[in-house]
This record gives structure tokens, sequence and C-alpha cells, in this order.
């Protein structure tokens, strides 16, 4: 029997490690990002921490002494990411910021999946190997990074969703609120059972904006529309509990919503799947995620963080990055929150109505409340 | 009148989707308890599962991913027995190392296939004719082929194990390995084939995770399903129609929550969160005392 | 014609095992054994406990995978390493340890491992069947009953029955009668002659030679691994010749008795105590008895009928229903393990691994486990680790318990120093009370002689003991009493003045003799 | 036998020794292989995780930092093991102790800091002592298996951390901030061992803990009544120890040991309390012990390989893009090989297809605890509840 079983074992081992050879879709991503690394890594082992420093102080001084541009391809590039880079939402976004910071051809890498414990060490482990921008993906990792800067002045850090704007250290806001607020408008105004649904993910700021974003994007439609819509707002505390965000979405459409909207990343797919099963419509949070709703989806309201990414890393070539203390914020003015293309046919009233509010925003003429 | 048959069906039917991989999985531990092994890999194993679920669906279509999950379910419970019973180490710990294993494989794959391909669920299989009619139609005719094959197998399996020569040899295996050993039964051989079955049913009950209750993979999507059906199992006295009476009360005890969710309540979600587990802890409380936890549980047979 | 094949059949072998040679770790159980049995006789295996009787038969029976040496079945040599092949050839056996499942029926408990079963269990036929087998045999047993429901004497038919169902022609008994009462002995021999009388080969396990006597034709006689004899019975003249055959060198079988004298007043009192079985069953009922400083009182009756729960009840690890537990004057009844053993009752177990033992902890810790807590172990809580190695050095050689380091785990000693170590815990306490449990089970002559010894220079330090072993003889030559207990109650007493055996046997059977 | 007895010390000494070692390179080797399998590039995967762990100052010290919390929750795991009980519970205990911990080290200010550190600590243990000793109460008044109760106690900690990390009147109230509980006061943060790196002296208080657990099992009478009852339950009976007492005291220490470990990495490593700042610890101290084999020095050595890797485990997917989830696969392939007391022996029986030479050597590495088993397996059920 034993015999059996190793050969058994073996054969497993094998085919399974076969299997993954022969993975056709590899992500080019991950292969540049190793051929990439490699030189650095080198640098890291050979040299230690403190030297490669200073060498990438002198690098960057050097580009500083120069008024001029710098030259994307000397530049090495790293993010952290909070979630999996493939979640459709807000970390799959910011990865195509990096990818078309590497498009103009700097050299980039990341980490996926870090814990804000580990951040640190991850940042600490970039800056010492020589890479002079860095992104942190989520504003939970501010505390945690801070002291790193502080330990590494040569490198730039910018927090997505920070709060802090010093020296090296660079925060940019992205108006999840906006997003939050679209969704609501657009839920009341398609709203015919006169209650909509928002499912949030953990309770963090971002999503907790988007979600008070979202109340007062129903309050909106109600006051100016003569609507009286009433907006059901759920956390279900989990990204990734799939289960979890469908089974709420699904109770919420019993409850009578007939539009949901999912602000939880991955876990974001259980709502689209809910409004597509139970005949509700949806309103997606992030590119793709149409995909798993393709009949319910009426629209989506895309915060596409890239841009942010484009934007900061033009600025840090042209020097302009640091320096000013205020916290920039992206929103629809920046086109960071945007919409797509009509999925369903909805009024032609609806669709005017929302690009209207939608270009007020973007101009800054309605000011949603902060406070959450 | 019709709102509250409506409620009803609602409330039972989400109760039955979060049962179904619960129970799916208890089934096959319950087996694997009687014939003396404690399997907690359960968790790691439905953890691959759902993966290759997810992997086999996207490049084969659902049926793929079943089969894929199977598989794996299979190969993973082959690594539990070589460690457990080939090589005797204590089967808390392999479960322990295989789950820390199981979150890592399940990562890997995860990147490596199922970087941008689009995942099919498991379709609905409406009963001709009996699903048409009104409330129990939607309620019992309307579900996934899994779904039906889960409740079939229960009667099914109640059966082997009390009324079949193989049920009884599982459950001698569990009792007193020795006797078994002294009637020329393959203790070990048993045990082995034994929790290569529950491996599959772990492995289907981690596909109707990701192609049933959701029809894509999410790292951590599994979320402790495995551990529930080891509760389950127990809570239902090691047997498969005590196992299903568990599983649909933890899968009420989530409808509730779910319910709730969309009260004044809801703002306290993290409470109502903990429903199933308490009633899982007050479940074992009450019910301890009635046991058919088998005596040779969790010790490895050595043939002196 | 029938009669001339019964010739030609007993003329060769049933069985033929040559050189068995069988070692668990650095311990060698069996050495260059042979054996030869008739068919159709009934061939008795006669040794000492632990002389290799079971661990031979369970080669035979392929309870170990594996063993050196040749096994020649009907004249073909076969190799059995498992108990399948052994079945499948012919051959049952009846364990020491019944191999039964307590929780499940009698015959779901007889067809369970059957080869010839089919995918589903058809019980009532089997049921029939069985029926039919017992009624040919007249072992009456009601299929349908849950085996722990049996007594012992059912339980041992019913794994008589298991082995004929199986077609079995040869069967192994494994000391069947350490368990049985006089009467179910004889009942046992009635159902092995009749077994003989339909051809069938009977291989007989037991150390009680008047047994042997009685129902054997041959015997082969082993001696701490390996064969001493191999006779016929009828050769033999008197018993002495198999005792000396067994144990080797003539051993005086009288201890010298010290004459001390008792004190005068009981130390230990038990009046009325009754107390529950496992499953409940009211298993000691209101027994009494008072033991002197100095006495030796033994309890002799066959196991099961209520000794090891007395015995749990007088050590705290049973709760009684009622009745008194005076020792010294002071009430003790349903006190925890703990004061009683600082009361000063020690306690040596039946079960020694059970109970007796920390199987991974040293010998050291083993040998503190019921005072770790005296002063001289521990102060404050902390152990005092020198005082505890001195100690224990000391108590290991003055018991000669063998050992490579006070650090060993106790699970690595051969049992024989496993007990003595036990014993060497359990004297070196100055007790008032001991009460001693199949003290010298499993110990080769000399160590159990040595245990004895031990416990009777306690009786002369004036310690009241209380003695049960499942050798009758064994408690008649300890005891200064004797009480036999029957079915949880006391058939009556014997002062050592005036032991009579067959009185004894009466009693044991369940006639009660004032 | 003497002589035997002898070798079979010496055997199975080597063999503890040996074991790990050879499945750790067994482990790397199976790591390596999948790796390149898997088309990276695994000797940089490694040379990278090398560096990760020793490669300078900051990654040693960072392989202490995440060597730190193992050893309680190890802890927390192995005196319960040793009791004869499983503590999977550990994560949430850690957890409940944090949180506890991390109210009071956030709140009461203006006492002497000593003063602060004692009520600190105390509340911390207090409260993975009770959460823990839950569990044991549910063991000895209900029979309720602590295997499941102790998970299900983990979820409904994480649920309350959740709750507390977003809600008053626990949550930090400082606008914008995370989700998480008020940072710790200035005076009760843990000084740094090394200058910048991470590394505080909560790693010497671990150190401190560990002894402790030592003197306390192995030197004091309540340690001898705890391992007697995991040796052998009914012998603990028969000592007259008060074995149910002893089945929750054991789980109230486990638990405080491993609330220590929660709130030592909040005032030495995070200064206050998010969700998920432990997640993973939990099951990561169960294989530490079991690795460690429940000795001091085992934990300590299986504690510091489990929190390198984790360390190394960052650099290497920094420097290798090796997703760091192979770490989790290595640690999981480790402790398979590691916890298999037969492995050698069951190598050397297929290399040598002898089948009594196989029976020998199995024999031989019969480890005390199996070899009891295999004694007492046709006893059947000895349970110590039954007789009382």
């Amino acid at each position: 029997m034993k015999k059996q079983l190793t050969v058994l074992l073996s054969g497993l081992l094998l085919l399974s490690s076969l299997a993954a050879c022969q993975s056709g879709s590899s992500p080019s991503a991950t292969t540049t990002t190793a051929t990439a690394t490699t030189a650095e890594a080198e640098q890291a082992t050979t040299a230690d921490s403190a030297a490669a420093t200073t060498a990438a102080a002198e690098s960057s001084q050097t580009a500083a002494a120069s008024e001029e541009e710098i030259d994307a391809s000397t530049l090495k590039v790293a993010a952290i990411f909070g979630g999996a880079i493939n979640d459709g939402n807000w970390n799959e976004t910011q990865y195509n910021g990096l990818k078309q910071i590497e498009e103009e051809g700097a050299s980039i890498a990341y980490l996926e999946n870090v814990g804000d414990t580990d951040a640190a060490q991850a940042a600490r482990d970039y800056a010492s190997s020589g890479y002079q921008l860095i992104y942190l993906t989520t504003n939970s990792y501010q505390d945690y990074c801070l002291p790193v800067a502080a330990d590494f002045p040569d490198t730039t850090f910018v927090s997505i969703n920070g709060t802090v704007n010093q020296d090296n250290y660079i925060s940019v806001r992205i108006a999840d609120e906006q997003q939050g607020f679209m969704m609501g408008l657009i839920a009341a105004l398609l709203s015919e059972s006169g209650k909509v649904g928002f499912v949030g993910g953990l309770e963090i700021n971002p999503i907790k904006l988007g979600s008070s974003g979202f109340q007062q994007g129903v309050d909106y439609a109600n006051q100016n529309y003569g609507l009286s819509v009433e907006a059901k707002r759920i956390n279900t505390g989990s990204f990734t509990d799939v289960n979890q965000a469908k089974e709420t979405a699904i109770s919420l459409i019993e409850d009578g919503c007939d539009v949901v909207t999912p602000m939880a990343n991955d876990a974001g797919v259980g709502v689209m799947e809910a409004a597509e099963e139970k005949g509700a419509t949806a309103i997606a949070s992030g590119i793709g995620q149409e995909t798993s709703a393709p009949t319910a989806t009426a629209v989506t309201v895309v915060k596409d963080v890239a841009v942010a990414y484009t934007e900061t890393f033009k600025a840090y070539r042209n020097h302009t990055l640091s320096g000013s203390s205020t916290v920039e914020t992206f929103g629809a003015n920046k086109g960071v929150v945007y919409l797509t293309d009509w999925l369903t046919d909805a009024s032609q009233e609806v669709k005017d109505r929302v690009t209207e509010v939608m270009d007020q925003l973007a101009n800054g003429e309605i000011d949603i409340d902060l406070t959450i | 009148m019709e709102g509250i048959l409506n409620t009803l069906t609602n409330f039972i039917s989400a109760d039955v989707r979060t049962a179904v991989p619960l129970l799916l999985c208890a089934l096959g531990l319950v087996f694997s308890e009687r014939a003396g092994i404690v399997n907690i890999a359960a968790e790691g194993l439905m953890l691959i599962a759902a993966v290759s679920a997810a992997i086999g669906s996207a490049y084969f279509g659902p049926w793929g991913g079943a089969l894929l999950a199977a598989i794996s379910g299979l190969a993973g419970a082959l690594i539990f027995t070589f460690f457990t019973i080939t090589l005797r180490a204590n089967q808390i710990v392999v479960g322990t190392a295989f789950n820390i294993f199981a979150a890592g494989l399940s990562v890997t794959l995860n990147r490596r296939f199922l970087a941008d391909v689009t995942v099919t669920g498991y379709p609905l299989r409406a009963i001709p004719g009996l699903s048409q009619l009104p409330f129990v139609g939607d309620l019992f005719f309307n579900w996934q082929l899994l779904v039906y094959l889960t409740f079939l197998g229960v009667p099914l399996l109640q059966f082997v194990l009390y009324r079949s020569n193989l049920g009884l040899k599982i459950r001698a295996s569990g009792e007193q390995p020795r006797a078994c050993d002294s009637v020329g039964i393959k203790v070990n051989r048993v045990r082995t084939g034994v929790v290569l079955f529950s491996g599959i049913l772990a492995g289907l009950a981690g596909s109707y995770v990701s192609l049933g209750q959701a029809s894509t993979f999410i790292e951590g999507m599994v979320a402790g399903k495995g551990f529930m059906a080891l509760a389950v199992c127990v809570f239902g006295n090691y047997t498969p129609v005590g196992a299903m009476g568990a599983a649909l009360l933890f899968g009420a005890a989530d409808a509730l929550k779910y319910r709730l969710l969309t009260t004044e309540l809801g703002s306290y979600y993290q409470f109502l969160n903990m429903l199933p587990y308490l009633i899982t802890i007050i479940s074992l409380m009450l019910l301890s005392h009635r046991s058919n936890k088998p005596a040779a549980s969790g010790k490895p047979y050595i043939k002196e | 014609m029938q009669q001339e094949t019964e010739q030609t059949k007993a003329a060769r072998p049933a069985l033929q095992m040559k050189g068995i040679t069988k070692r668990f770790g650095s311990f060698t159980a069996l050495n260059q054994v042979d054996l030869s049995v008739n068919t159709g006789e009934v061939h008795a295996l006669l040794g000492e406990n632990g002389a290799g009787k079971s661990t031979l038969m369970n080669c035979l029976f392929g309870m170990y995978g594996q063993y050196d040496g040749e096994i020649y079945w009907q004249g073909e040599p076969v190799r059995i390493t498992d108990s399948q092949t052994a079945i499948r050839k012919g051959i049952g056996m009846v364990h020491q340890h019944f191999m039964l499942i307590p929780v499940m029926t009698v015959i779901e408990n007889v067809v369970l491992g059957m080869t010839d079963n089919h995918w589903v269990l058809d019980l009532k036929a089997a049921a029939r069947r069985f029926t039919e087998l017992s009624q040919t045999y007249h072992l009456a047993l009601d299929p349908w009953a849950k085996v722990e429901q049996l007594s012992v004497g059912q339980q041992q038919r019913l794994e008589i029955l298991k082995s004929l169902y199986r077609h079995a022609r040869l069967l192994i008994l494994d000391e069947p009668t350490a368990v049985l009462t006089p009467e179910e002995v004889d009942g046992l021999f009635e159902i092995i002659d009749r077994l003989k009388a339909e051809g069938h080969t009977v291989i007989f396990i037991s150390h009680k030679l008047n047994e042997v006597m009685k129902i054997c034709d041959r015997c082969t006689i082993l001696r701490n691994g390996s064969v001493a004899a191999t006779l016929s019975i009828s050769q033999v003249r008197n018993r002495e010749t198999l005792a000396r055959l067994m144990v080797g060198n003539e051993t005086d079988l009288d201890l010298h008795e010290t004459d001390c004298h008792l004190g005068s007043q009981a130390l230990l009192e038990v009046k009325q105590l009754s107390c529950r079985g496992d499953y409940g069953q009211l298993i000691c009922k209101q027994l009494s008895f008072a033991i002197r400083p100095g006495e030796i009182l033994g309890i002799c009756g066959v196991d099961g009928n209520g000794q090891r729960e007395l015995v749990e009840c007088l050590t705290g690890l049973r709760q009684a229903e009622s009745g008194q537990y005076l020792l010294g004057g002071r009430e003790l009844l349903n006190c925890d393990a703990r004061q009683l053993l600082k009361s000063g009752v020690s306690h040596i177990p039946e079960d020694r691994l059970k109970y007796g033992l920390a199987p991974g902890m040293s010998l050291e810790e083993n040998l503190i486990l019921a005072d770790y807590k005296r002063s001289d172990f521990a102060r404050h809580g902390w152990l005092r680790s020198g005082r505890i190695r001195r100690q224990a050095m000391a108590l290991c050689q003055r018991f000669g318990v063998r050992f490579s380091s006070l650090k060993q785990p106790a699970a690595e000693l051969s049992g024989g120093n496993q007990q003595k170590l036990v014993a060497a815990r359990e004297l070196d306490r100055q007790p008032r009370l001991l009460i001693a449990v199949h003290p010298s089970r499993g110990l080769d002559v000399g160590a159990a002689r040595f245990v004895q010894n031990a416990i009777l220079s306690m009786k002369r330090k004036g310690t009241a003991i209380l003695y049960i072993a499942g050798e009758l003889d064994e408690v008649m030559e300890m005891s200064d009493r004797i009480l036999v207990m029957y079915e949880g109650q006391f058939m009556g007493q014997q002062a050592r003045a005036n032991y009579d055996r067959t009185q004894i046997g009466l009693m044991m059977a369940g006639t009660p003799i004032s | 036998m003497n002589q035997n007895a002898k070798q079979f010390r010496f055997k199975s000494e080597l063999k503890q020794l040996l074991l790990p070692l050879f499945s750790l390179v067994l482990a790397l080797a199976l790591g390596y292989l999948t790796m390149l399998l898997m088309g990276y590039d695994a000797a940089k995967a490694y040379q990278s995780l090398w560096q990760g762990i020793f490669g300078s100052r900051n990654a040693i010290a960072e392989s202490l930092v995440q060597t730190t919390p193992l050893i309680f929750t190890a802890i927390s795991y192995a005196l319960t093991y040793k009791a004869g009980l499983i503590n999977l519970g550990g994560e949430g205990q850690l957890y409940i102790g944090a949180v506890w911990g991390s109210v009071l080290g956030s709140r009461l200010s203006g006492i002497p800091v000593w003063l602060h550190w004692i009520l600190i600590f105390a509340a911390a243990f207090a409260g993975g002592a009770i959460w823990g000793a839950i569990s044991g109460l549910l063991k000895v008044r209900f029979k309720a298996s602590e295997l499941i109760t102790t998970i299900m106690l983990n979820y409904i900690a994480l649920e309350w951390v959740s709750f507390c990390v977003t809600n008053l009147p626990f949550k930090d109230q400082t606008a914008g901030a995370a989700p998480r509980m008020p940072t710790v006061v200035d005076n009760v943060k843990l000084s740094l061992l090394l200058p910048k790196t991470r590394l505080h002296s909560g790693f010497i208080l671990a150190l401190l803990v560990l002894l402790i657990y030592y003197l306390f099992m192995w030197k004091t009478t309540k340690g001898f009544e705890l391992r007697v009852n995991g040796q052998n339950p009914n012998a603990a009976l028969y000592a007259g120890m008060p074995v149910k007492h002893n089945a929750v005291l054991a789980f109230a220490l486990a638990g405080g040991t491993a609330g220590l470990g929660g709130i030592i990495n909040i005032l030495g490593l995070q200064y206050f309390l998010t969700e998920g700042f432990a997640s993973g610890l939990g099951f990561s101290g169960v294989a530490v012990a079991l690795l460690g084999n429940s000795q001091p020095l085992g934990i300590l050595l299986a504690a510091f390989l489990f929190g390198a890797l984790n360390a190394g485990g960052i650099r290497m997917q920094t420097a290798a893009a090796v997703p760091s989830a192979m770490i989790s696969m290595i640690q999981g392939i480790i402790i398979f090989f590691a916890v298999s007391p037969y492995l050698l022996s069951w190598i050397g029986t297929q290399l040598i297809s002898g089948r009594n030479r196989h029976n020998l050597s199995l024999q031989n590495q019969l480890p005390p605890e199996s070899a009891q088993l295999a004694m007492t397996t046709d006893r059947g059920k000895s349970d110590p509840e039954k007789s009382r």
C-alpha cells in the first residue's frame, strides 16, 4: 500500500507542476518584473542596503541638478498592494496605473496582498534596493510607512488616500465619495421600488466615504427630482467573502431594493451576481464587474486610480510632485471618477440628469460632505 | 399570506445555499471520523478544490471544474493519508500543516491560472413540471445538479454506513481496530479509502463555494467553511442524517443573519456575523452527551 | 471407512510450526519455537505469563505482519502475514482480550469482515445461519443483543461461534478459563469435547495444570520464549513435572510465613458499601469487611464480579452510592484520590499502563507520581530535582529495576520492570492500607516472588493489606483470610487455617457458604 | 537490555535532531522544484530569501521581529498540548488580549510607567486567559470538543475586534485614520533593541516567557500535574490530581500567554490595534509548537525558522517576484515531514525492501506516546470521566 501511495504522490506532484508550466496565460507583468528586478536584487544582495540608498540618492540628485525632465527609463518604481491586483477594482486600477508607468519606460516591481504590518518592511526593502518612487496603495499603510519615509529621504513615497503631506511622503486623495455619490444618484433615478441598496466591504475610510457619498447622492436626487428613495447601506466587513456579499445583496433585494451597488473590491462580484440572479439592477463600481451581471448592470461608475499614478509620475519627473502641503484630490475633475456607456436603456431623461450632475461634480459645483 | 410564503421560501433557499457546501463536506467527514480519522484538513481541501474548480470551469466549463475539484480533493486527501496513516503522524498536526500549505497553493494557482479568464458557475437545473409548482417548485426543484445530489446522497450514505458491509467495516475500524485486524480487515486500507472519499466530497464542496455560491474564485472566500463542516459533523453526531440537520441549522442561522442585516441591527453586523459560531458552540454544549464518537478516533493503528 | 480417514488424518499433523522467532524491538519474545499439532486433538500450550504462548499463537493467526520461521498447515507450507489468510486456511482464535466491538450487535460482530458478505448486508439470513450453528453446539445466543450487554462467558461463546461461523477447523483458545466461573469452565470443556468430536483441532493455552491434565491430549510447554518440552498427557505422571518444566528450577512454592501478631482492632472498616458500574448497574452490593493491621485480606473471584469497582471506590477513582469507609476510624468515603493517598492508602493498580504509569515520562517522575507534593519532593510548589533523583536511584536499586537512565521514559521498560517501578513507589510510601491488585500479573516467577515478599514485609510493618489476584493459589498463599466475591457480594470467607478449594470454587460459582 | 536502551536513547536523540533538519532540506528542495516548474528564478528566490533573513543588520532584526509573536502563540499551543488538550484558539486569545491591553495602554496616563505596564500586561493576560478558559470550561462541563470550540471562538474574537476598531467607545477617533484602536501612550511603548530597525525589547520578553514556560512546566508541581495529565489522564486521576481544574487552568494560561503576545506586538511594533494585525499567527504558532516538539528550545528555534521565512519571504517577493504564498507552501511542507517520526525509517525501508527490517526499524523508532497508544488500542474507550 505504501508503495502505491508513494507512486501516486510523486505522480501527483509531477502532474500539478507540469500543469503549472503549461499555463499559457502567464501575466506578462510578473515576468517583466522578474527581469527588471534581477539587477536591483543583485545590487541589494552584493552591496548592503546603505550603499544601495546612497547610490539611489546620487542618481536622483544628479537629476535634481539639471532642471529638465527625468528620463523615465532611469527610474525604478514600486507599488505595494493591500489586495490582489486582479480584484477588478481598487487594486486593479492602480495596477494598471503602474503598468502605464512601465510603458513610459520605467522599470517596475510590486507586491500583492501585503498586510499593514508587512508594508513597512516591504517599503524598506524597495527603498534600500534603490527604488526612487514607491506607491502605497491604501491609507492603512500610512502609519507604518511614515517612519520608513523618514529613514529614506531620497526615496519618494506616494500614499493613495493618505492624509499626510511632508517632504518625501506625498499623499493623494481619491474621491471615493464622488463615486458613491454618482452611484447613489443613478440608483435613486433608476429605482422604481423606492429602495436602493449599497454593499460595502471592510469598514475603512474609503468605503465609509463612498457609503456616505451614496447616501448624499440619493438625497440629492430626492431633493432635486422630487423623488423619495430610501438608501439602505450595509457593510459586510470583508473584501473577500463573496458569498457574504452576495447573500447580503440578495436579502437587500428581497427586502425591496431594486437597485444594488457594491463597493467591496473582490467581494463586489457577489453583489453583481445577486442582482443578475434576482432580476434587480446593479451599478458596477469597477471595470470588468459588469461581466458577472451582463443583463443587470445599468452602468459602471469607474474610479480609475490609474490616473493618479500617471499624473504623480509625470509630476515626479518634472520635480513638481513634492512641495505642496495640501493633499490633492483626484476625482471627477481629473477623470478618476467617470461613467462608462450605459448597458441598459435607461430613459434619456435619466441619462441627461446623470451627465449633468457628473459635469457639476467635475467642475466642483457640487460639494459633498466628507464627515463620516 | 403570499408575503409570508415569499419570505419563507426566500429564507429557506438562503438556508440551503449556505448549507450545501457544509453538508457536502461534512458527509465525507462523517465517514472519515467513523473510521477513526480526524480530518481538520477539510478547510485546506475545500480551499484548493475551490480554486481548482474555478480553473477547471474557466478552461473546460463547469463540469471540468467539478472534475478538477474532485481530483484536487482526492490528491489532497492522498497527501493527508500518506502522512497520517503511512507515516502515522499526528492527524491534527498534519491537518494544520495541510491548511497552511493549501493557503499558499491556492494563491499560487489563482495567480497562475485565473489572471484574466472568466469563470462560469454551475447552471441551475430546473426539474421540468415540478419546478412550475408555486413556492415549493422554486424551493425544491430549481437548483444546481450538485444540490440535488447532496441531498440525495444523505439517505444513501446513511444506508451505506449502517446497512452495508462496507459501512460495518468502517464503523468497526473506528471503534476497535485490533478487533477488525483479528477478522482480517485491513484497517489502514479502510481508513485510507474513507479519507480519500471524504477528500472527493470536500473537493465538490469546495467547488460549490466557487461555482455554486458564486462564479469566481477569490482568495479567502472559503472563510472557515471547512472548519464549520467539521463542527457540523460533530454536532450531527457522526451520522449523515444528523449532519444534514446540523448543516441546515447553521444555514438557517446564516440566513437569519442576512435578514437581520437589512434591519436597524445592520450597523452591528459584527455581532450578527457571530451568530453561526455561537450556535455551533451552544449546540455542542447541548448535544455532547449523546455521542457516537468513535472510541479509536484520532489514534493511529499500529500493527504490532 | 470413516474411521480410516480419521486415522489417516490423525497420522499427519494438522499444523507444524518450525523455528518460529519473534522480536519486539530489542526484546526477543519467541526464540526458535517448534510446535506440532495433530488433527482432532486438544493440544495444550503451557507456560507462565509472558512465556510467549500468546505471542506464538498471534504469529500463527497473523496478528503480527512479520515473523521468522516456517508454518506448515495440513502439510502445506504457508506464510501467514495477516489474519485473513489464517481464517481462510480454517484457523480460528479466541483472544484473551475478546476481539468484539461492544457497541455493535452480536450478529454484526459475527459477520464483520466475512469475505463472502454481499455488498448490502443481509443480517437476517446471517442471524438464521448463526442460530442454527449455535444450536448444533448448544451455545444459545441472541443474535440481536448488543455485545456490551453480554456476560463474559457469553462473549467467549460468541468468539467461539465467530470462528465456527467462519468454518474454522483449528481453534485457538487463549487462556479461555481465566475469566470463567468453575461451572462455566465445565461448560467450556463440554464445548471443547464437542468440537473434538466434530473433528476440530483445538489449541488450549493455559497455565492451569489441572485443566490441562483434564482435557488435553498432548501439551507443549514454553519457558521464556522457547520450548521446554512437548509430551502427551498420558505420559505425565504428576502435576509437579509440568510445574517444574514451566517454572524451570524448582521454586519453593510456600512463602516463609512470618508469624506476626495481628493488631487487635480493625484498621480498615468498610460497611455496607455500594456502587454502580460504568453502565449504571449496581455492581457492588452492601459490601462489608474489616482488615486489622498486619493482616492480608485476599479477595478472590472471577474477574468482573465487582472487584475492580470495589477497588476504585477504595482508591477514590469511583463514587460510592452509600456505605462507610473507615481507615483508623476516619471516614474516607468518596474522598478524592489525593486525600486517600495523603491518609496513607497505597494502590498497586490492576492495569499499570492504564493507571499506574505515565509511560512517556521519566522513571524519576513516575516514582513521585503519588507523592509529588510531599515536602521532600516539592517546596512551595517547586519540584526538588536533586532529592527526587536520589530517591529514584535508591528505589530502583532496592527493587532491582533494570534501567539505562533515570531520564528514560517508563514505556521503554519491560513489563516486569514497569510493575516493579509501581510497586517500589507504592510500597515505599509506608502506607497504612495497601491495596494490591494482580501485583504479580505478567511477572516472571522471580519478579513475582520479589514483589510478594515486599508486600509481606509491609505486613510485618503492620500495614493492612487488601490482596486481589486472579490466581486462586496466589491469593491463598498470600492471605490470612479470603473473601470470595460473586456478582458484587461476598459469598463467604475462609481463614488461612482451613482453606477448602472446593468450597471456594463453589462460592466463586455463586453458592453462598457461611 | 541496558545496552539496547542506551542505543535506543542515542538513536532517538539523533532522530530528534536529524528529522527537522532533514525535513527542512527536503521542503526547500521541493519548494525549489515547484518554483522552477512555475517558471520562477528559484536560485535567485532562495538567494534573496537568505538575504532577507541574514543579509543585513536590518534583515536579522526583521527575522527576530517576526519571531517574537510566534513564540507566544506557540507556547499557547504547546502548554495545552503538553496537558493533553488541543488549543487551536491562539489567534482569538491573542486578539482579545491585545484589545484589552490596548484599551488600558491608550487610556490611562499620568500614572508611573511601571504600574501602567503591569496593568496593561495584566489586562492582556486576563483577556486572553478568560477567552481560553471558556474552551476549557466547555470541555470539562459539557465535554464539548475543544478542537471545535477554540476555532469557533477565534471567529467570534475576530468579529469582536472588527467591532472594536470601527465603533465607539473602542475605535480611534482621530480623523482620517484607518479603522483601528487608539495609539498607546508613548511612555509604554517598548524600546528598540537595535536603532533604525523594528526590533523591540518585546523579543527579550518573549525569551523571558519562554523561560517561565520551561520552569513552570518542568520544575513546578502544577506543571508536573499538567504533563501527567497529558501523558495519561487515568494516571492523573489515580494520583488524585484535579484533572478538570487543570484542564481549565491549562487553557487559561495558554490563552493568557497568547494575549501577552498580542499586546507585546502592539506595544513594541504596532502601537495601535488594527483588524488582522496578527492574522495567521495562531495557526503558525501551532505549527511552531509542533515543529519544536513543545520543548522550550525547540519552540525558540522553530519560531525563528518560521519568523525568518516570513521576513525573508517579503524580500523573496520584492527581489525575485516570487509570491510570498510560496513561503507558506514551504512552511506547510516542512511541518509535514518534520512531524512524521517514521519518515526516516520509512524511507529506509523503501530503499531496503526487507519486511523484517521494516518491522524492526519501526519498532525501534516507536516514540513513547504512540507506544502507549499501541498498547492501549485494544482497550477501547478509556475516558477518565467515565469512571467518575
